[in-house]
């Protein structure tokens, strides 16, 4: 890391003596800058995912209803065998019927209060906190079927549970995009170093020649290269971040599907973006410019 | 300084030089002749360590040349000034910063240094290109430049490769006459040439010996010369 | 178009004399490949968020609903009331009381069948069919209480509607990221390009010496560039689109939520991203090629 | 074939040709001295159109020089067959690729053509080298690889500059004769060298006028060589 940062610093005769580069180093700079707020973009994205997964998870775990009609007689003995069927069945995490007061005032909107409900035959209605996972709607509704005919397994969560879905498989795929992304530009750096050293063959059989030492001529070659990737990362990271935050938020409502911009300390892993970048970029060069120093023979 | 001793080299299945004997001490002139391809400039290349031979010994400054890592060779290569057959330059410098380089990559480069260099491209006959750019260079300023690029740290050797290849007769006493002033200096000098005309007219003025090159071998040349 | 096809097959004798560019030719085919497979992610980001978008608008258009609840004697004047309210209010297309089967239906399921409803102080209920924007909430709820004061607005759609506008985003997010992706695709191959002319501006000189034309000189690079991005961008593209192919579908219940991956015609669109990054090589390359020959002085 | 007609040419400021008056026709030969920097390589290459005149006329296979198009240039480069100073090869492709490649550049390269590679290459003594890249080769075998691609297409007009510079006297002598041959069947010839032994060589063989540029000017130079 020390010696990362003495790079930084430099040496001033090799930056004067090795050529610009043009090209390249410039080519490096926008690799670094689109590849940084491509990164931006799916570390945003990978975020908004994960906490789209974790509320739309968080909020299925209690959302599943068994509503239980039988005859007055019958239904407390179906209530308890439903019960006992619902705790036995797997991703199902606890099971729970509720008393007349909470059911009055579940229904009140519906149909009002002052209604003599013990006096009705409303059904019964047993409340239930699914895992993620949740059980397996079929069997399920086949056992409570044959162990007590007067209950209907309601999953609420039927149509949220494909919504978490989406949500880890968008993640998972911005996951891959970003782990893409680093591949690609620490590979796009690595050629475009290498063909910034070869293109320089001349000019290093040159510099040895006169008796430059390795790691001045290295040293010319990854200073550049890591500054470009530096600079052109943390501008692209800042473009996009940008971007994110002139987007205007949901709102209040928004709590429950989440902004896309990053919250919260999820910013700060987007100032790592140009750190890894400029690390990347040390490191490919560094390679590169050892195996082009292994490579080109003397003249 | 630079010692071979039963020195072989080949590119590959191709032997240039076998046994070779020499020792360059300080303060000696050699020049080196030979056909085209007799591997004139192959032998210089395992004086500078560009090459390292594939058989029998070689050592420069006391070290032995095939135990050498990269950065060793820098350092030795501070001590020996080169003009090589291409005349390799960094383009995009200027003439006057080219010739200061092997100065500037060992970050020596001071005000006295500057007027040595205004003083040598003077003698050189390339104050007037100072500014311009090595690709804007004629053929002979090229070699000239090269020269003295050569001999600007003042080295303990001077290695020149058909330092006259491209230049006219008054010009090449010029480059002569300095090389045979640094000499005198106690520098050693190894000159690689074609042109027995060169090789006449310095002989009259140090005490220089004529190496000549002929199937790989090294042979004193006689009094032909 | 016929000069590019032209162009794929090639001058034989241009091909063998220019050099093999090395790593910048490397470079243009992994920049085509990664770039085409975060076009492709990009792409399907897109599209799967204008689904979501268009599906989630279409579902809103008869989500909410209003209940009203009051003494027997007065609730059909406060029905009326309310929806004489409601047919004014701007955001509402249309709203519609339900008659006492349809109510009846509805409730079955929380109090089971056979209720005299009618007989019961049960609230009556006015479904609204709302715009996508929908009525301003408060200003409905300020107005509701003035003229029926038993009538309270339920606004099912309030935890749809962000979804919409985050899908809206998305779709905003990802195209801005497509373009981003196109615009550093094409000054990526163009300064990779120019750097591969530079580094051969020797060969250039040498080639004209010996009495090549400018197109024999352009066409080697060109071809040999464009190929690349193709080659490269049709494999980044393909893993891309494969990617998304074995990611399992979010099954039947998905359709709610649609599924990531491109549908029906989309993946004709996917098919358009290696040929848009060959004809950008293409252009960019040729345009690079051109300036190099005016720039490149005879020696 | 090429006509000077008060041509001048300057390197911005730097006036290097002033009022050139010369006529190269088929047959001729010429020889072009002059001390190093005083516009030899300048005035070849205005020859070979790879710069344009300041002012002044100069016409080349009857079209002003100053009016051609890149692609017009090439095409007439064609019909001339030019060894350039520093030898520009294309080093990722073997010797014998690289003096053939006059002739791939038009996709003329047939069988026909291929023995007479073989031949040329024989005449320059670069058979054992024929699959060596041009990198690998000693300066000598390099200007003899030059020499060989410029007479490759058998071009009307023959330019070199310097082509002795790195060759022993057996091997100018060589190379010379091979221009002569050529100059007989009726190509013209340019050479610049700084040379004199070798354009006396020459003179004996063939009627060749001997041009020395000075101070800007072209003059014909006097008997005494
Ligand atoms: N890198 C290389 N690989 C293979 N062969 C080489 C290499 N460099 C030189 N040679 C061959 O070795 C022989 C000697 O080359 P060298 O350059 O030493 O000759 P030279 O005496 O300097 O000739 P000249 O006077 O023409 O410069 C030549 O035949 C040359 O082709
Ligand atoms: N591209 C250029 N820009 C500026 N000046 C140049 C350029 N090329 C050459 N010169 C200068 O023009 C002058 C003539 O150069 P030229 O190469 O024609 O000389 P020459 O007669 O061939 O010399 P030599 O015998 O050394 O090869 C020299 O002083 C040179 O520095
Ligand atoms: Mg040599
Ligand atoms: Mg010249």
């Amino acid at each position: 890391m020390s010696r990362f940062l003495r790079l930084l610093r430099g040496h001033p005769a090799a930056e004067q003596i090795v050529p610009r580069a043009g090209f390249t180093a410039w080519l490096t700079g926008l690799t670094a800058f689109a590849m940084a707020a491509l990164a931006v973009c799916a570390l945003a994205a990978t975020f908004a995912a994960g906490r789209l997964a974790d509320r739309w998870s968080s909020e299925l775990a209690r959302s599943s209803t068994v509503q239980v009609l039988a005859p007055a007689e019958e239904v407390d003995r179906q209530v308890t065998a439903a019960l006992a069927a619902l705790r036995t069945t797997p991703g199902i995490v606890s099971a729970r019927a509720l008393d007349m007061a909470e059911q009055e005032a579940l229904l009140a909107p519906w149909i009002g209060t002052g209604l003599p409900l013990d006096a009705l035959p409303v059904p019964r209605l047993i409340v239930i906190e699914e895992t993620v996972e949740g059980p397996d709607a079929a069997a399920l509704a086949l056992r409570l079927t044959a162990e007590a005919p007067g209950a209907q397994y309601d999953d609420h969560t039927r149509w949220r549970r494909p919504m978490i879905a989406a949500a880890d498989r968008l993640r998972l795929i911005s996951g891959a995009a970003l782990a893409l992304i680093l591949f690609a530009t620490a590979a796009m750096v690595t050629l475009a170093s290498r063909a910034a050293l070869a293109a320089n063959a001349r000019v290093i059989t040159t510099l040895r020649l006169v008796g430059a030492e390795d790691r001045f001529i290295a040293g010319a070659f990854t200073r550049r290269f890591t500054l470009r990737a530096l600079i052109g990362a943390g501008l692209g990271a800042a473009g996009a971040a940008l971007a994110f935050l002139f987007v205007p938020d949901v709102g209040a409502e928004g709590a429950f599907v989440t902004g896309l911009a990053p919250q919260g300390q999820e910013w700060l892993a987007l100032a790592g973006v140009p750190l890894i970048a400029a690390i990347t970029a040390y490191i490919a060069t560094a390679r590169a410019a050892k195996r082009a120093l292994n490579t080109i023979e003397e003249a | 300084m630079i010692e071979f001793s039963g020195t072989r080299f080949s590119y590959g299945q191709d032997t240039i030089l076998s046994d070779l004997n020499l020792s360059i001490t300080p303060g000696s002139f050699h020049f080196l002749t030979g056909p085209s391809g007799a591997g004139k400039t192959t032998f210089l290349k395992l004086c500078y360590m560009a090459l390292t031979p594939t058989g029998g010994g070689l050592t420069v400054f006391g070290k032995e040349a095939a135990m050498l890592t990269r950065d060793d060779i820098a350092r030795f290569r501070r001590k020996i000034g080169v003009m090589h057959q291409n005349c390799q330059f960094l383009d995009h410098l200027s003439v006057e910063d080219n010739i200061a380089l092997p100065l500037r990559v060992q970050d020596k480069f001071t005000e006295s240094r500057a007027t040595d260099l205004a003083d040598l491209m003077d003698w050189v006959g390339l104050s007037h290109r100072a500014a311009a750019l090595p690709p804007e260079l004629s053929g002979g300023e090229r070699q000239r430049a090269a020269l003295a690029r050569a001999v600007m740290i003042s080295p303990d050797v001077i290695i020149a490769d058909e330092p006259t290849g491209n230049l006219d007769w008054d010009m090449a006493q010029r480059v002569l006459t300095l090389l045979v002033e640094l000499n005198r200096m106690g520098k050693a000098v190894l000159i690689a040439t074609h042109d027995l005309n060169i090789i006449r007219s310095v002989k009259g003025q140090v005490n220089a010996r004529v190496l000549r090159l002929k199937s790989g071998q090294l042979q004193l040349a006689g009094s032909d010369l």
